[in-house]
């Protein structure tokens, strides 16, 4: 089992850790993992994205060169890492923000509502959380109770309420696909 | 009539302008750009006197004032 | 009729500035290409982009510009005005950058009193590496290298540069303004004037430091941002005039002393 | 010994160092190294160190040259431009034989450059970027566990030989995050044995005195002679490196920290098709494994540097096979980062010629 | 019975100082050396030598030494201070090591409040390069590099260390001193006593600036040397105390303000 | 054209330099090479130029940026540890395509070394001692005369390829006298073709911008890869060396500046005993006389390389011999001078072998 | 008697000590000394204070006082 | 004709304008010349010594390992130097400064009691150039009016009766030996 993931937005989007989280569901499964954020010189308002790897085998290079399954948080997002994913990959799309549809006609394509689910739940900060957990439930690659683990590893500051609400919007994503 | 006008591509939201007009003329916008940013709109254009505080403050050269 | 009574100065160039919302850094930039155009200098001029936030100011500033070195700014400038006499040169620079890394060549360019203006955006913090203290960061202040806020045991205490630099001969200007209000602007923008006019007079080193928001990497909004230079930065930095040219003579060649016939 | 963390390289690199004993650290900041000092803020004074924020890169290095004449552990990291300011101090360092650990995590230049991860400082770091004649050990980690392992090894050679170490390593170390466990146990810089050499209070012995210069004609020779011993000694018993497949291997993979890990994929997607693809890692760069080269080369034929410059590490390939073998370079500069898939068509080019 | 009523210090070796005739380093060794030796700090001084004529006092003092790279001294005496909080740090430079070369070194180390103490010879002159303008080099006088008198136009004005480190908070003890006569001499040792015990009280940063000769790079004789201190050199660099320990506080570490809840 | 003059190297080099157009120089004192400001102190005003002594080497090198970026042809000048400081400039005025000239007067090292001649910055002159991929094209010189006649050449070069020049030479080269005959009329540097790069007066043209970054993602790695068709250019164009008594040699030595003539001092006794001694003397360090030396090499089995250092220049011949012949190396680092009968020892001991 | 001792290996002939001696006390001797100077010596001993200004001025603490 | 030179003394004593002098005199002369000073670090007070080759043919090294003449102007520099003189060398004495004797008896020795010399015609500063002239009487290596006409090139600003009083020097001490 290999899975090369691209995860791409807004900076603000909660991307990175969003993307390490998800190496530390991963790690928490006990897979090989590797996490590398694209660290851009603006500190706001630029692009963001980063790159994670979980693996059954212990992982050679950590870069995604071409993802089977790639992130997008916002427009910009699409037309920049489109191409590179792998055939019969995944393209998992945040509709609330993406307009454009994929020309992609080899790759699988999903669409969710991330922002307006999480603006449901009280703050579209939690989009990533619903990618992440519909993410989780199409491919398998890591398990929820995995993600449920690493979510206070990641965020060892937050305050319970927030953990249970990132759980909740992980939940809300697999359910949404 | 004295306005201003915001350039939403240039605009990030910031809220300088709206502190700084004397009129409370600026609020900010429901509805986020294309860069992602709530811009600042006029939200008591009646009340506008041209007097271009809020353009001083503004960091990105966003606004431009007609009178 | 209609008439734009403010509009996009020619000073500065169309691109689409990178800063944060909220950021100092664009109100300056704006006040330099402000003036510029109204001294009608701008084909004439050469501007220096730091290593900071503002890196990409030489894309932004509508003149020649050049990218150096973090904290060199002052050495490229002088080799910059003596090849060129004839051109008015700025560096454009953070507080990092100058008073840092670029200390020693910030005071030699005064103490020569290179004919050049420094535009000097003291945000008390590395906007552009991520938050790091600034050699103006002010006591008790956190930052991502002062976590538990600044000490003065550990860290030492913050800088003020133009009091540092007043204590030097060849300076004509040096002031300190801040962009955070509408008429510290003007202020700002007056000072930003008389720099660049006692370079264009030969009169000697202008330097103006401007007290500016960061936002970002002060972890607070834009409009806590403007709050906290007026209540934290204003009160350890006060505003003014450090020297100025006004009685200023024009600097005179001593004849050499013959130093072996005097003794 | 410890559970699995899953730690950013600069991170890992940073604790690693405490771990092994470090006990001041000064530097400037850069990217992307940023996190070294920022997590040494706060972790060292934990542990009873000093953290000091230098004015520039120049100061850094020089308040490492003071603090290690004490005796301490310390520590300074930094990114190219930064390293380059930092040659003289580190000439001065070598000429004085004091022991220091630093750190260069790479980005791409020349100049002002980006902030990509790049491998261009190879040159600088093993040929002394700083003037005369002098070494540095080099460490290429390939691992954030390594990043966290290795600042161990580079004290403990310090202070064997009195010379300076460094970590060379790049952005993309520094940024990923990866699990990570310590192979050492911690060090209490309170237990490692005296300096006989250190400055500090010196009664009831002679005065010392540390310096990089002798003024007496022939003096200054004879040091450097004995720096040259000791080099001699080095390049004889500290050479590390990692051999991958290259008992049957038809072509052999020659690369370092971030290049290595791809050359690794290469190597596995090629070994799938057949291809008798091996991979010798240098693990120092200086000592550099030149003899494990030398006899490969013997019998492979063909020898593929991959490395994120304009082909630096190739130049200490070639000296190795002094043309026993054809060597061939893969390079990509200033933050091109080559991905297995190309490297792999490399190789297959190169079986084809 | 007859009694030595002046001997050479033990603070200081006994190896031959290679100063040129009438050279002002020799008197500003033997003051240190005197001192150390008062204050019984002898065998925990760490001293530094500098690059310059003095790059020797690691042979001439007679406690740990180091030599580092030019203008470098404060940034080493930090990593010492900081490691070695016990000992007595000094750093010995000249002018073109502390002002030049070493000038944001200086600044900072100052800035920090670094418990160190910086013995700063300003002989007007870069000494061992033979005779090249310093940062203290007075207007008109001729160097090798400045062969027709220093023209400020070209090479500004000299540097005002003392004046200029008074700008800042940390330094604790700050004096001018000289030591081309007997009384002037007897008063550059009270300096240097006072500077040393600033640091053993931990107050604070501290630094001597002594007017020193230099006969042979200012091409004269020792005795016209002494004459171009008090002519030329002390009207312009004034001697006195520029910041004492008189009134100082201990530096107190402010409770880290937590910014973002004040504003 | 010119009386013959008596002249100091360094003079010669200031001298030769103000005849070859340069109007700008800054630099910071440093032995062996003080002459050099000294002369330009007084002698660049005379042609209406301007001499600055930085307030460090730091500075001196950035000001070379400014004023190379204006169009100037300028210089600087150091020793080692100066050079150190400078790297972070060269680099950044490599990366933004800036021509300078700068000179490199060598003296013993690490450290702060001593004053004596010696040729220990070879590796920082030719690999770049700055960070990332960057070359800079190094003349050394082997008399007063080369010394005045160089910088000419490197000022040509400079503009022809927007780059970094250098003539890297040593204490004794800098201090001793010669006669010297300038082969060159002295340049107007207001008749030299305008450069449409250079910062300036903007009116009716386009803004100009000079940087050495790129942070887009890609773009940096272009702007290398056309700084490396530059290079490319250079090493096939650009190479310099003299070949002295090579056609009969058995045994070919390799030595540059200070060293060649000392070779040749040795050259020269040994034939006298009959020795059959070659003499190959790169004139360019960088772009590095390979050709020739691999060609010679096919016939020549021994070569012996004689440098003032542990073993530098030793690298690139045997880089360009890849096995052919036996390199072998007499080095003497910090401020050791071989003599001509010491070298002659060394061959006949090789020639018994 | 008060009196100097001049070291003679140390003394460099700066003369310093003979302007600061307030009793003129000290000259030159007309002899080089192994190191290529000319030392001072004591031309009036018997004026001598003990008084030390001389070594003070000493830049080679070349001068001892006995009192 | 092959001459390596050596010439060592104090600082102060005149040796590197008299090496200088030698050269440009060897060069007036129509010979290859090389002149090559010992710069030390001290300014003052240290020796000093320069080495200067006069040829008739190209010269390779500037380099005097083994001299062909020795000119010593101190005590010290015997000691440092008499070694390396080439066998059937010539060693220069200024008896007035050196008391030792040379333990060689494979080379020629020959004193000048220079400084007695030179104070006699004022000034003992004028004793290198007594050195001078003995040297160009005892090996013929470079001309008188060689010397002469090179005293004003090496010291340019020197006004005429220093000139004429070197030129003075230059003789007595082709006379004294
Ligand atoms: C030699 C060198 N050291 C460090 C850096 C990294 N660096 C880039 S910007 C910066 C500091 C920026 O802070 P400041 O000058 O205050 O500007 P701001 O971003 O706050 O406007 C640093 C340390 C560099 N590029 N080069
Ligand atoms: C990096 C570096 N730059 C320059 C030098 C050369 N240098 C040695 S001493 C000196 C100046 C000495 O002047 P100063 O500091 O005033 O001391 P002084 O000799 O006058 O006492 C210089 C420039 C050096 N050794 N290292
Ligand atoms: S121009 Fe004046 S009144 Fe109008 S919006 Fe701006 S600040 Fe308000
Ligand atoms: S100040 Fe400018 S950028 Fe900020 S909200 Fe107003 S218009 Fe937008
Ligand atoms: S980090 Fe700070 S200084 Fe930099 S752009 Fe953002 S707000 Fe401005
Ligand atoms: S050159 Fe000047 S400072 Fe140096 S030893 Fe001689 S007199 Fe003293
Ligand atoms: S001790 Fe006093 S009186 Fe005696 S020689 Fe010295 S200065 Fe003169
Ligand atoms: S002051 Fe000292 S060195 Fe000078 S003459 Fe007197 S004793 Fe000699
Ligand atoms: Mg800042
Ligand atoms: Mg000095």
């Amino acid at each position: 089992m290999y899975q090369g993931v691209i995860m791409s937005g807004f900076g603000g989007q909660g991307i990175i850790s969003a993307g390490i989280l998800l190496a530390y569901a991963g790690m928490t499964d006990g897979k090989y993992v590797t996490f590398f954020p694209a660290y851009g010189a603006e500190m706001r308002g630029g692009t963001a994205n980063c790159s994670v790897v979980i693996s059954s085998e212990e992982i050679a290079s950590p870069v995604v060169a071409y993802p089977d399954t790639l992130v997008v948080m916002n427009e910009p997002s699409l037309a920049r890492f489109e191409a590179s994913v792998r055939k019969g990959g995944l393209l998992l799309i945040n509709s609330s923000l993406v307009a454009g549809k994929p020309k992609r006609d080899d790759v699988k394509v999903q669409y969710i509502q991330a922002n307006e689910i999480a603006e449901k739940m009280g703050t579209t900060k939690i989009a990533n959380m619903v990618m992440i957990g519909a993410y989780s439930k199409l491919t398998g690659a890591i398990s929820f109770e995995g993600l449920k683990k690493s979510l206070q590893k990641v965020f060892p500051r937050a305050r319970q309420e927030i953990i249970d609400l990132d759980s909740e919007a992980l939940k809300k994503g697999m359910e949404a696909v | 009539m004295p306005r201003i006008e915001v350039d939403t591509i240039r605009c990030k939201g910031c809220e300088l302008c709206v502190v700084a007009c004397p009129y409370k003329v600026i609020g900010m916008s429901k509805k986020f750009a294309s860069t992602g940013y709530y811009p600042a709109v006029m939200v008591k254009p009646e009340k506008c006197t041209g007097c271009t505080l809020c353009a001083l403050v503004c960091p990105d050269v966003a606004i431009e004032v007609y009178k | 009729m209609e008439k734009k009574v403010f509009e996009r100065t020619k000073g500065l160039t169309e691109i689409l500035m990178r800063y944060c919302p909220g950021c100092g850094h664009g109100v300056v930039h704006r006040l330099v290409g402000e003036v510029m155009e109204e001294l009608g200098i701008t084909n004439r001029t050469i501007g220096i982009a730091p290593v900071g936030c503002s890196v990409f100011a030489d894309e932004y500033f509508n003149c020649d510009m050049i990218q150096p070195a973090h904290g060199r700014g002052p050495a490229v400038a002088t080799g910059i005005k003596r090849v060129r006499p004839d051109c008015i040169v700025f560096s454009y620079q953070g507080d990092g950058d100058l008073a840092s890394i670029g200390m020693a060549e910030t005071i030699h360019a005064a103490a020569r009193g290179e004919r050049i203006t420094i535009i000097f955006v003291n945000n008390a913090i590395y906007g552009m590496t991520g938050g790091q203290m600034a050699p103006t960061t002010l006591l008790g202040m956190k930052s991502t290298t002062t976590p538990f806020g600044r000490d003065p045991r550990v860290a030492g205490y913050p800088i003020k540069v133009c009091e540092l630099l007043a204590t030097l001969e060849a300076p004509a200007y040096l002031a300190r303004v801040s962009v955070h209000k509408p008429a510290n602007v003007l202020k700002a923008k007056k000072a930003i004037k008389k720099a660049f006019q006692v370079q264009m007079n030969d009169q000697g080193f202008s330097l103006v430091e401007i007290l500016s928001q960061c936002p970002t990497d002060w972890f607070v909004t834009p409009l806590q941002g403007i709050d906290f230079v007026e209540k934290m930065m204003i009160p350890f930095f006060p505003l003014g005039e450090y020297k100025t040219i006004e009685g200023k003579k024009e600097t005179v060649k001593p004849e050499p002393k013959k130093v072996l016939e005097t003794v | 010994m410890d559970e699995k963390l899953l730690m950013k390289g600069n991170e890992a690199l940073a604790e690693g160092a405490v771990r092994a004993g470090c006990r001041f650290f000064s530097g400037y900041p850069i990217t992307p190294q940023n996190e070294v000092p920022e997590y040494l803020s706060w972790r060292l004074p934990e542990v009873g160190g000093t953290f000091i924020q230098a004015e520039s890169e120049v100061a850094a290095i020089n308040m490492l040259y003071g603090a290690s004449a004490c005796g301490a552990r310390v520590m300074t990291s930094s990114s190219g431009p930064g390293i380059s300011l930092k040659q003289e101090g580190i000439s001065y360092i070598s000429g004085a034989n004091l022991p220091i650990f630093y750190a260069n995590v790479m980005r791409g230049g020349p100049g002002l450059g980006n902030i990509a991860p790049s491998q261009g400082d190879y040159f600088q770091a093993t040929r002394g970027g700083g003037h005369g004649d002098y070494r540095v050990i080099v460490y290429a980690p390939n691992s954030v566990s390594e990043m966290g392992n290795f600042p161990k090894r580079c004290y403990d050679l310090a202070e064997k030989y009195r010379i300076a170490t460094m970590v060379l390593t790049d952005g993309l170390l520094g940024q990923m995050m990866e699990p990570i466990e310590f192979d050492f146990e911690p060090v209490d810089p309170a237990k490692l044995p005296e300096k006989d050499w250190a400055l500090g209070n010196a009664e009831g012995r002679e005065r010392r005195v540390i310096r990089s210069y002798d003024l007496r004609p022939g003096y200054l020779e004879k040091m450097t002679l004995k720096l040259a011993e000791k080099y001699k000694e080095i390049e004889e018993k500290e050479v590390k490196f990692e051999a991958v497949q290259v008992e049957d291997a038809e072509i052999l993979l020659v690369a370092y920290g971030t290049s290595s890990r791809i050359s690794k994929s290469a190597l596995m997607l090629g070994r799938k098709e057949g291809i008798k693809i091996g991979l010798l890692r240098p693990i120092t760069l200086w000592p550099f494994p030149s003899k494990i080269i030398s006899d490969l080369s013997e019998r492979i034929k063909k020898i593929l540097t991959v490395e994120m410059s304009l082909g630096q590490l190739v130049e200490d390939v070639k000296l190795a096979v002094e043309g026993k073998a054809k060597v061939y370079l893969h390079g990509r500069p200033s933050g091109g980062i080559p991905t297995g898939e190309e490297v792999l068509e490399v190789i297959k080019k190169i079986m084809k010629s």
